[in-house]
């Protein structure tokens, strides 16, 4: 399948002092759900907002390496510019404009469709399907949703933008789990009716490699495990890495063993 | 635009040729004897700088002119200054650096409160008369500043003889009523409490008391309630332009056929300029005549052909040239005096030889001989703008307060 | 007490203080987009007026095609002191753009002078000069119709914010920067925008205002006062400009007309010093929670 | 210089001035400081007092704003404080300068305490409006009190005396003022090795984690205002005894813009950038007179682009410094002093 | 064993949203006790309730037996409590130095004027500091290479370092580590680790902490508290609490992949 986002060996850097990215690498094919999972400050937001731009926000730089979407290099490209070429990043944490309201949050994601030709009509109409709560609270100002209805809003922004493809950053955050699943089912809906690929940025592993068709697995600004999602959710893997449970013998001593080595000589001498 | 940066240039032609005018600074004809210093902190830039270029004008054409006729009793005039923004610390650096390198017997201060704050090393130096762009009645207390005087009548002696002229204006014997406006500044606060006083005295009704920022600010409050106490006449002081306007074309609005009056820096042809048709009708007090008075004199003639030799271009001379002229002359006056005592040029000699003033012939500069009077020349007389020629007409005689 | 003197003082307050709120929102749009506390308001204010002055009066154009003119000026103004000075301060600290604001107010007071003078100006009148009754009540013209202007300005604004897009632009800029990067928006034009727009607001406001009351390069002054209109009414709050700037005017003038003019001041900052202490992100301001 | 086990050796790692060949270029500085009013004519004298004046009053603007994080433009009303408090005692008391200044200074700071009280409550910009209300204030006070302000017309005041002796000329208030600039900055320098120092620097980079620390944030903002208004009260005293005379326009809101210009272009933060920017913006008018005097000839309307260029100077100095030099004069010293590595004991 | 701190049905909610609900657990005293849990879990939120910044609705937080209600974010410091941040909340402008110093602030007492003198007790009081910290501090944490320069020079794992060393010159009963070793490659996770043992045997110090490697947590950890949309779901051992079915599903999400794949994705299936 054609890459529709190839990420090779990036290095990201903080402040021009916190390195979070080591060589991180992966790809999106096109039309797929790709699952980037890793526990909390492993760096996979980082690796979202390296992708769409929104990094420098943050006065973080790509120091190494190349990210490419559609086949061309994204440097030195505007977020805005992105955005309108096929490429929306949900945030972590929904960002919902609070003070405006549902439509009007529609709204400001038209402007992804700048220089498109495209009936903005079918659009809001296509959201409203997807998210019949919505079209109820179309008048409501965001701010007051609830936190699902929220994370709809986010998708629903999402679509209006007609991207090929949806980077989401921890749609289950703070989610209880009935709800959890009700937006993984419209998650996977989206990605098989608009053939839009998303690369799903999760800690829930479970609901993610539910839908995906393959998933990586990142600690400490890299990939240590990846493979087709079935063969990762076979539970060893994943368990060993968000549990510290076992663990491939030989590799690591304990950490409760290490710890005196140094010390103890400096103490004596 | 165009007409803004043209008068601008004019201006500015003004200026160079003063400059040029610093530069030269030779004396006219040839004279050994050692130059006597004007000094002066003047305000070419900043909120007074409308003025202060025109008083340097003054001066610097008056030494032109000095020098022409052979200076002080043969010593050559040199006039050295330094521009201060109206601000006090920059005039205050300007005096230390000019009496620093040069004895400068008289010089020229550009406000009230730089005349205050140097006061106490003055007095402490006893080398330097002073007097400058300041009326204010404290700066005439011999106690205080015995080293500084005011070259015409102080803001409390303005409003004496606006009182004095108001106080012929009534109608069926009755004394017609005053509203006074002034600024809420030591410039605009100066008089207020003395004229107050000084109409209870006279019988004169002051029926509304506004005080206002000076410059820009709104002022149709204070016109509603100028609507109510109905005043014959208004009084400003602390302004130069707004919001003297504001008040006169609210209150014409509102069909009031009050008479509007102003203190000396409110009395500049500026208003006219600026308000145009609207300002027909507005009085002010000057003690000098304005430049294209009706009148003549020796001293008046030579001022205008010194001027119109100086800068041919400018034409009409604002008060704060008649200002700084006058002022120079006074300081001849009285060094001269002191010369001819055969006195040092000390400020207590000087300021005995400027007590001793007495019955002056300015030469037309001022239209009655006058008289000093503790440190201040209280004459004046009200003017009255004819919009229609552009100019400030006579109404009243010269009035010389006692 | 005299209660149609007090009305008509009410009433010339309150059309001051439509002016206010008109200032106070173009402040507040500016602040909303782009977390910029403008000092350097009451300076483009002036910068505006001037323009009228050198349109109207120096080149004698029509003041109806020098209003415009002087406003589109202004708000151009605007726009360009974002793009070159305040631009490079994206992610400074607050103290350090308001620094700059200031820094810009000092260069605009000196352009103004440098290039006008620093003489007392009068602008061409242009308003209608028909005392203007409401019942008994004497309102002078030039306030009356300043504040019809104003007003005018103020509803289309109003009207943009709430109905267009490009007021749904702001908005969500406003309300969250990245997020309406990742929305396709184009912040940083927005922000230019934004100047433009309060620029735009405070230029039209600096024309009328030295319209009623005169101008010179201390005209920026009043931007003392609209800093009190949009604390009281919270810096980030439409409504609040809007209120407080109607307030404040009205404050302003009836404490001028009721205990004097040195008052006017001292008056306002008394509310001001109030509502810090007690609601201390004003009347209708966000309080913005800090997070550890 | 190494660190030893010495107790000793912390005193010495804690100086001021750690190498002998700082010692010696400060002895010069001071030597030079000294003899200065020898040389000088008058008019530099004057500059010096001012240049004086202002280094107290920015080293007090600096440790509220520069290292507590406090931004104040009440600067010039605390000055006022100070400044009429020595005018009224020196009238209407026989004390002598040095206990004037100092209840100046203490008055400055109690009225900076009550100032500073909504610090815990506003941050930010809402701290430095309210700071800014305060001048409004006090600008208020200085105009209306008339039976203690003299109004709008000021005091004036007797020159200082101490002991007989009487400090009337620019030259005596130089010994008061300079002398008086140096102690305060070293003071300052003193607070900044030891607690309070280190927590008002705390509270600027981070109120939050300096609370967690033990920092009672309200006692250290106050302490951190009463300080700073201790030194613009002095500043404020002397300038009083400077100029003897004060009024209300003595102590305009420009002059707190003022200050807070000359702790940024020198460095906020850094009290040497303090001393460094309060000398470069007082000098700076002067130098575009000379400037101008210079032009003169060649361009006769100089004087009259002056003033409109001292504004954009002035402004232009701020947004410069802000967008290409954040840290100030303080900064390009050290870059300077690098270059020459004139200390090659100290990192 | 005693319990140095005692958490019980601690609730707090932002708004709507709940962040602590009925939140119960122990920290017994004198061992490295870690509170662990998904993204979102609570767990920053209970530090900042522990510290004093968030007033909790309900519930009670015990520290050696005293309620602490009402007690001042200060005051806590100076009773023993300290902590670290998530975020590294070091001050960026200071030298490491000032910053371990600071830590000593609740200790120490000059005044204004002793501070502005530099002189007599002031002076011999930071000269007692400074001893302190060079040879208890910067010693232990072997930073004594870094202590003149700038914080803000310094590395990730550097700061993290440093900002131990400032929570340690509050000479702490309770030590809170926020995420003690996020970011940090395997060696300096060692170093931290080390520290983190010593400062409880030697020191005898109780360390509270956060953290997300788990390697590191069931290697070092006594004790252990899982939290899950704010509640705590169980606590007890590493071995225990490796084992706990609600642990596995709250990291998981689930451990029957089949059936919640044709849940989620029902017409792929047929697909």
């Amino acid at each position: 399948m054609e890459a529709l986002l190839e990420i090779d060996n990036i290095e990201v850097v903080y402040n021009k002092a916190v390195q979070v990215l080591r060589g991180l690498s992966l790809r999106v094919p096109r039309g797929a759900i790709v699952a980037l999972l890793g526990s909390n400050g492993a760096g996979k937001s980082t690796t979202l907002k390296s992708v769409s731009g929104l990094l420098a926000l943050e006065d973080g730089e790509v120091t190494a390496g190349e990210i490419r979407f559609k086949g061309e290099s994204l440097k030195g490209r505007a977020p805005e510019k992105l955005v309108r070429d096929g490429l929306f990043h949900v945030m972590e944490g929904r960002r919902v404009f609070e003070d405006l309201t549902v439509e009007e949050n529609l709204v400001a994601a038209t402007y992804a469709l700048s220089g498109r030709k495209t009936s903005l009509d079918d659009a809001y109409e296509l959201v409203y399907d997807y998210f019949p709560r919505l079209r109820e609270r179309r008048k409501q100002l965001a701010g007051y949703l609830s936190g699902g209805e929220q994370q709809m809003l986010a998708l629903g922004r999402a679509l209006i933008a007609q991207p090929e493809l949806i980077m989401l950053d921890e749609p289950s955050l703070g989610l209880a789990p009935q709800l959890v699943e009700e937006i993984f089912t419209i998650i996977a809906r989206i990605n098989r009716e608009q053939g839009t690929a998303i690369l799903l940025v999760e800690q829930n592993a479970a609901v993610s490699l539910a839908i995906a068709s393959y998933g990586y697995i990142m600690e400490n600004g890299k990939i240590v495990i990846d493979g087709p999602a079935d063969k990762l959710s076979s539970n060893e893997d994943v368990q060993e890495f968000y549990l510290g449970v076992g663990g491939k013998e030989g590799e690591a001593r304990s950490y409760r063993d290490i710890k005196h080595y140094k010390r103890r000589k400096r103490w004596l001498s | 635009m165009f007409k803004s940066i043209l008068s601008k240039g004019r201006r500015l032609a003004g200026i160079g040729s003063i400059a040029a005018a610093l530069v030269a600074a030779a004396p006219a004809v040839a004279q050994d004897k050692d130059p006597i210093v004007f000094g002066g902190s003047i305000p070419l830039s900043g909120v007074f700088a409308f003025a202060g270029v025109h008083l340097h004008a003054g001066l610097t054409d008056y030494t032109t002119w000095i020098n022409s006729q052979g200076g002080i009793n043969g010593h050559p005039v040199k006039y050295v200054m330094e521009d201060t923004g109206y601000e006090v610390d920059r005039s205050v650096a300007a005096f230390k650096k000019i009496t620093g390198s040069n004895t400068v017997p008289v010089y020229y201060g550009d406000s009230t409160g730089f005349m205050k704050t140097i006061a106490s090393e003055l007095n402490s130096r006893g080398t330097t008369l002073m007097s400058g762009a300041s009326f204010a009645t404290a700066l005439t207390d011999n106690e205080q500043y015995p080293n500084q005087f005011v070259p015409g009548p102080n803001y409390t002696q303005m409003f004496g003889i606006i009182l004095e002229y108001i106080a012929t204006q009534g109608k069926d014997g009755e004394k017609p009523t005053v509203a006074f406006v002034y600024s809420d500044t030591e410039f605009g606060k100066d008089p207020i409490e003395n004229g107050k006083a000084k109409a209870a005295e006279m019988g004169i009704e002051v029926v509304e008391e506004i005080v206002t920022k000076p410059g820009s600010v709104d002022v149709s409050a204070e016109v509603l309630k100028m609507r109510r106490a109905r005043p014959d006449f208004v009084v400003f002081h602390g302004y130069v332009l707004s919001p003297i306007n504001e008040f006169m074309v609210q209150m014409r609005q509102m069909g009031l056929d009050t008479q509007f009056m102003g203190t000396f820096w409110s009395s500049d042809k500026l208003i006219i300029n600026k308000m145009g048709e609207d300002a027909d009708g507005y009085m002010g007090v000057m003690p000098y005549n304005y430049y294209d008075s009706a009148e003549g004199g020796p001293m008046l003639d030579a001022l205008r052909a010194t001027a119109e030799k100086s800068d041919p271009d400018a034409g009409y001379r604002p008060t704060g040239y008649m200002q700084g002229w006058f002022n120079a002359m006074v300081w001849t006056e009285v060094i001269k005096r002191t010369m001819d005592a055969g006195k040092e040029l000390t400020a207590e000699n000087m300021a005995e030889s400027l007590a001793s003033i007495k019955d002056w012939d300015t030469g037309g500069i001022i239209g009655i001989p006058v008289t000093a009077h503790d440190m201040s020349f209280p004459v004046g007389r009200i003017w009255r703008v004819n919009a229609k020629e552009g100019r400030y007409e006579p109404v009243s005689d010269w009035i010389h307060l006692d | 007490m005299d209660w149609l003197f007090f009305g008509e003082i009410s009433l010339a307050g309150l059309a001051m203080g439509g002016l206010y709120a008109l200032i106070g929102l173009g402040f507040v749009i500016i602040y909303k987009a782009t977390r910029v506390i403008n000092f350097a308001i009451g300076e483009i204010m002036m910068f505006a007026a001037y323009l009228f002055l050198a349109f109207a009066g120096g080149m004698e154009m029509s003041p109806w095609v020098a209003l415009p003119l002087a406003v589109l000026g202004g708000s151009l103004l605007g726009g360009v002191i974002e793009k070159i000075m305040i631009r490079p301060m994206l992610g400074e600290s607050s103290i350090s753009v308001v620094m700059v604001t200031i820094g810009i107010a000092s260069i605009l007071v000196g352009v103004v002078e440098m290039i006008w003078g620093a003489d007392p100006q009068l602008l061409p009148s242009f308003l209608p000069r028909k005392p203007v009754f409401i019942g008994e009540m004497y309102l002078a013209p030039k306030i009356a119709y300043g504040f019809l202007i104003g007003a005018a300005l103020l509803i289309v604004y109003l009207l943009y914010f709430r109905f267009s897009r490009g007021g749904v632009a702001l908005r969500a800029t406003a309300s969250d920067q990245a997020a309406a990067y990742s929305m396709g928006i184009n912040v940083r034009r927005v922000f230019n925008l934004a100047w433009v727009f309060g620029s735009l607001a405070a230029s039209l406001a600096g024309v009328l205002v030295a319209a009623t009351g005169g101008l010179s390069p201390q005209f920026g002054a009043i931007g003392l006062s609209v800093l009190v209109v949009v604390i009281v009414g919270g810096l980030d709050s439409i409504v609040g400009a809007l209120i407080a700037g109607v307030f404040i005017g009205w404050l302003e003038t009836v404490a001028g007309a009721y205990l004097g003019g040195e008052y006017r001041m001292p008056a306002t900052f008394a509310v001001l010093a109030v509502i810090l202490v007690f609601r201390p992100y004003g009347l209708f301001g966000t309080h913005e929670i800090e997070r550890v | 210089m190494r660190i030893g086990d010495a107790k000793q050796s912390y005193e010495a790692d804690e100086a001021i001035l750690t190498s002998s060949t700082q010692k010696i270029w400060f002895a010069l500085f001071l030597f030079a400081l000294l003899l200065f009013p020898f040389m000088a004519d008058a008019y530099l004298l004057y500059l010096g007092c001012l240049v004086g004046i202002a280094v107290i009053s920015t080293t007090g603007l600096n440790i509220l704003t520069g290292f507590t994080g406090l931004i104040s433009l009440g600067q010039a009303g605390f000055m006022g404080v100070g400044g009429y408090t020595v005018a009224w005692l020196s009238a209407n008391t026989g004390l002598p300068f040095p206990v004037t200044l100092l209840l100046a200074g203490l008055l400055a700071a109690a009225v900076g305490i009550l100032v500073g009280l909504p610090s815990l409550r506003v941050k930010g910009l809402y701290l430095a409006i309210a700071t800014l209300a305060a001048s409004v204030f006090l600008h208020f006070i200085f105009a209306e009190w008339e039976s203690v302000t003299g109004g709008m017309g000021g005091l004036s005041l007797e020159p200082a005396h101490l002991f007989g002796l009487t400090f009337q000329s620019d030259f005596g208030m130089y010994f008061i003022i300079v002398p008086l600039a140096v102690l305060m900055v070293l003071a300052a320098k003193n607070v900044f090795r030891t607690r309070i120092g280190r927590a008002f620097i705390a509270i600027r980079d981070r109120d939050i984690s300096a609370e967690i620390l033990g920092i009672n944030l309200l006692h250290y903002k106050l302490m951190s205002f009463a300080l700073s208004s201790f030194y613009a009260g002095v500043a404020g005293g002397l300038f009083a005894y400077f100029f003897r005379v004060v009024t209300p326009e003595s102590f305009p809101l420009s002059m707190s813009i003022f200050y807070l210009a000359a702790v940024i272009v020198g460095g906020m933060g850094n009290l040497l950038g303090g001393i460094l920017g309060a000398a470069f913006m007082t000098l700076i008018p002067e130098a575009l007179k000379l400037l101008t005097a210079a032009l003169t000839p060649f361009y006769p309307n100089a004087p009259i682009f002056m003033s409109p260029m001292l504004e954009i100077i002035f402004g232009a100095l701020i947004v410069g410094f802000l967008i290409f030099e954040p840290h100030g004069l303080a900064e390009i010293w050290h870059r300077i002093r690098r270059f020459f590595s004139l200390w090659p004991f100290k990192n | 064993m005693s319990s140095i701190l005692e958490i019980s049905n601690l609730s707090l909610s932002f708004g709507g949203v709940k962040a602590l609900q009925d939140v119960s657990f122990r920290v017994p005293e004198n061992t490295v006790t870690t509170v662990i849990g998904p993204n979102g879990a609570g767990k920053t939120s209970l530090f900042n309730c522990i510290s004093g910044f968030y007033k909790p609705q309900q519930g009670t937080i015990r520290y050696q037996g005293e309620v602490l209600a009402g007690v001042k974010p200060p005051v806590r410091a100076a009773m023993g409590l300290a902590r670290t941040f998530q975020n590294i909340a070091l001050f960026r402008g200071m030298t490491v130095l000032d910053n371990i110093k600071l830590g000593a602030h609740v200790h120490m007492k000059s005044g204004l004027l002793g501070s502005l003198a530099y002189f007599g007790a002031a002076r011999r009081e930071e000269m007692a500091v400074r001893s302190h910290v060079e040879q208890h501090i910067i010693d232990f944490l072997e930073i004594d290479h870094i202590r003149r320069q700038p914080v803000a020079s310094l590395s990730y794992g550097l700061q993290k370092r440093v900002e131990l060393a400032r929570a340690l010159a509050m000479r702490p009963k309770v030590l809170m580590l926020d995420e003690p070793v996020a970011g940090m490659n395997r060696e300096e996770k060692e170093d931290m680790a080390r520290f983190i043992l010593d400062i409880r045997e030697e020191w005898g110090v109780t360390v509270l902490m956060v953290e997300h490697d788990m390697g590191m947590v069931m290697d070092i950890s006594d004790h252990i508290a899982v939290l899950n949309f704010g509640q705590v779901i169980t606590e007890g051992l590493p071995e225990e609490v490796q084992k706990n079915p609600q642990v596995i599903e709250a990291y998981l999400g689930t451990s029957d992949m089949d059936s919640l794949r044709k849940k989620l994705n029902p017409e792929q299936e047929v697909a």
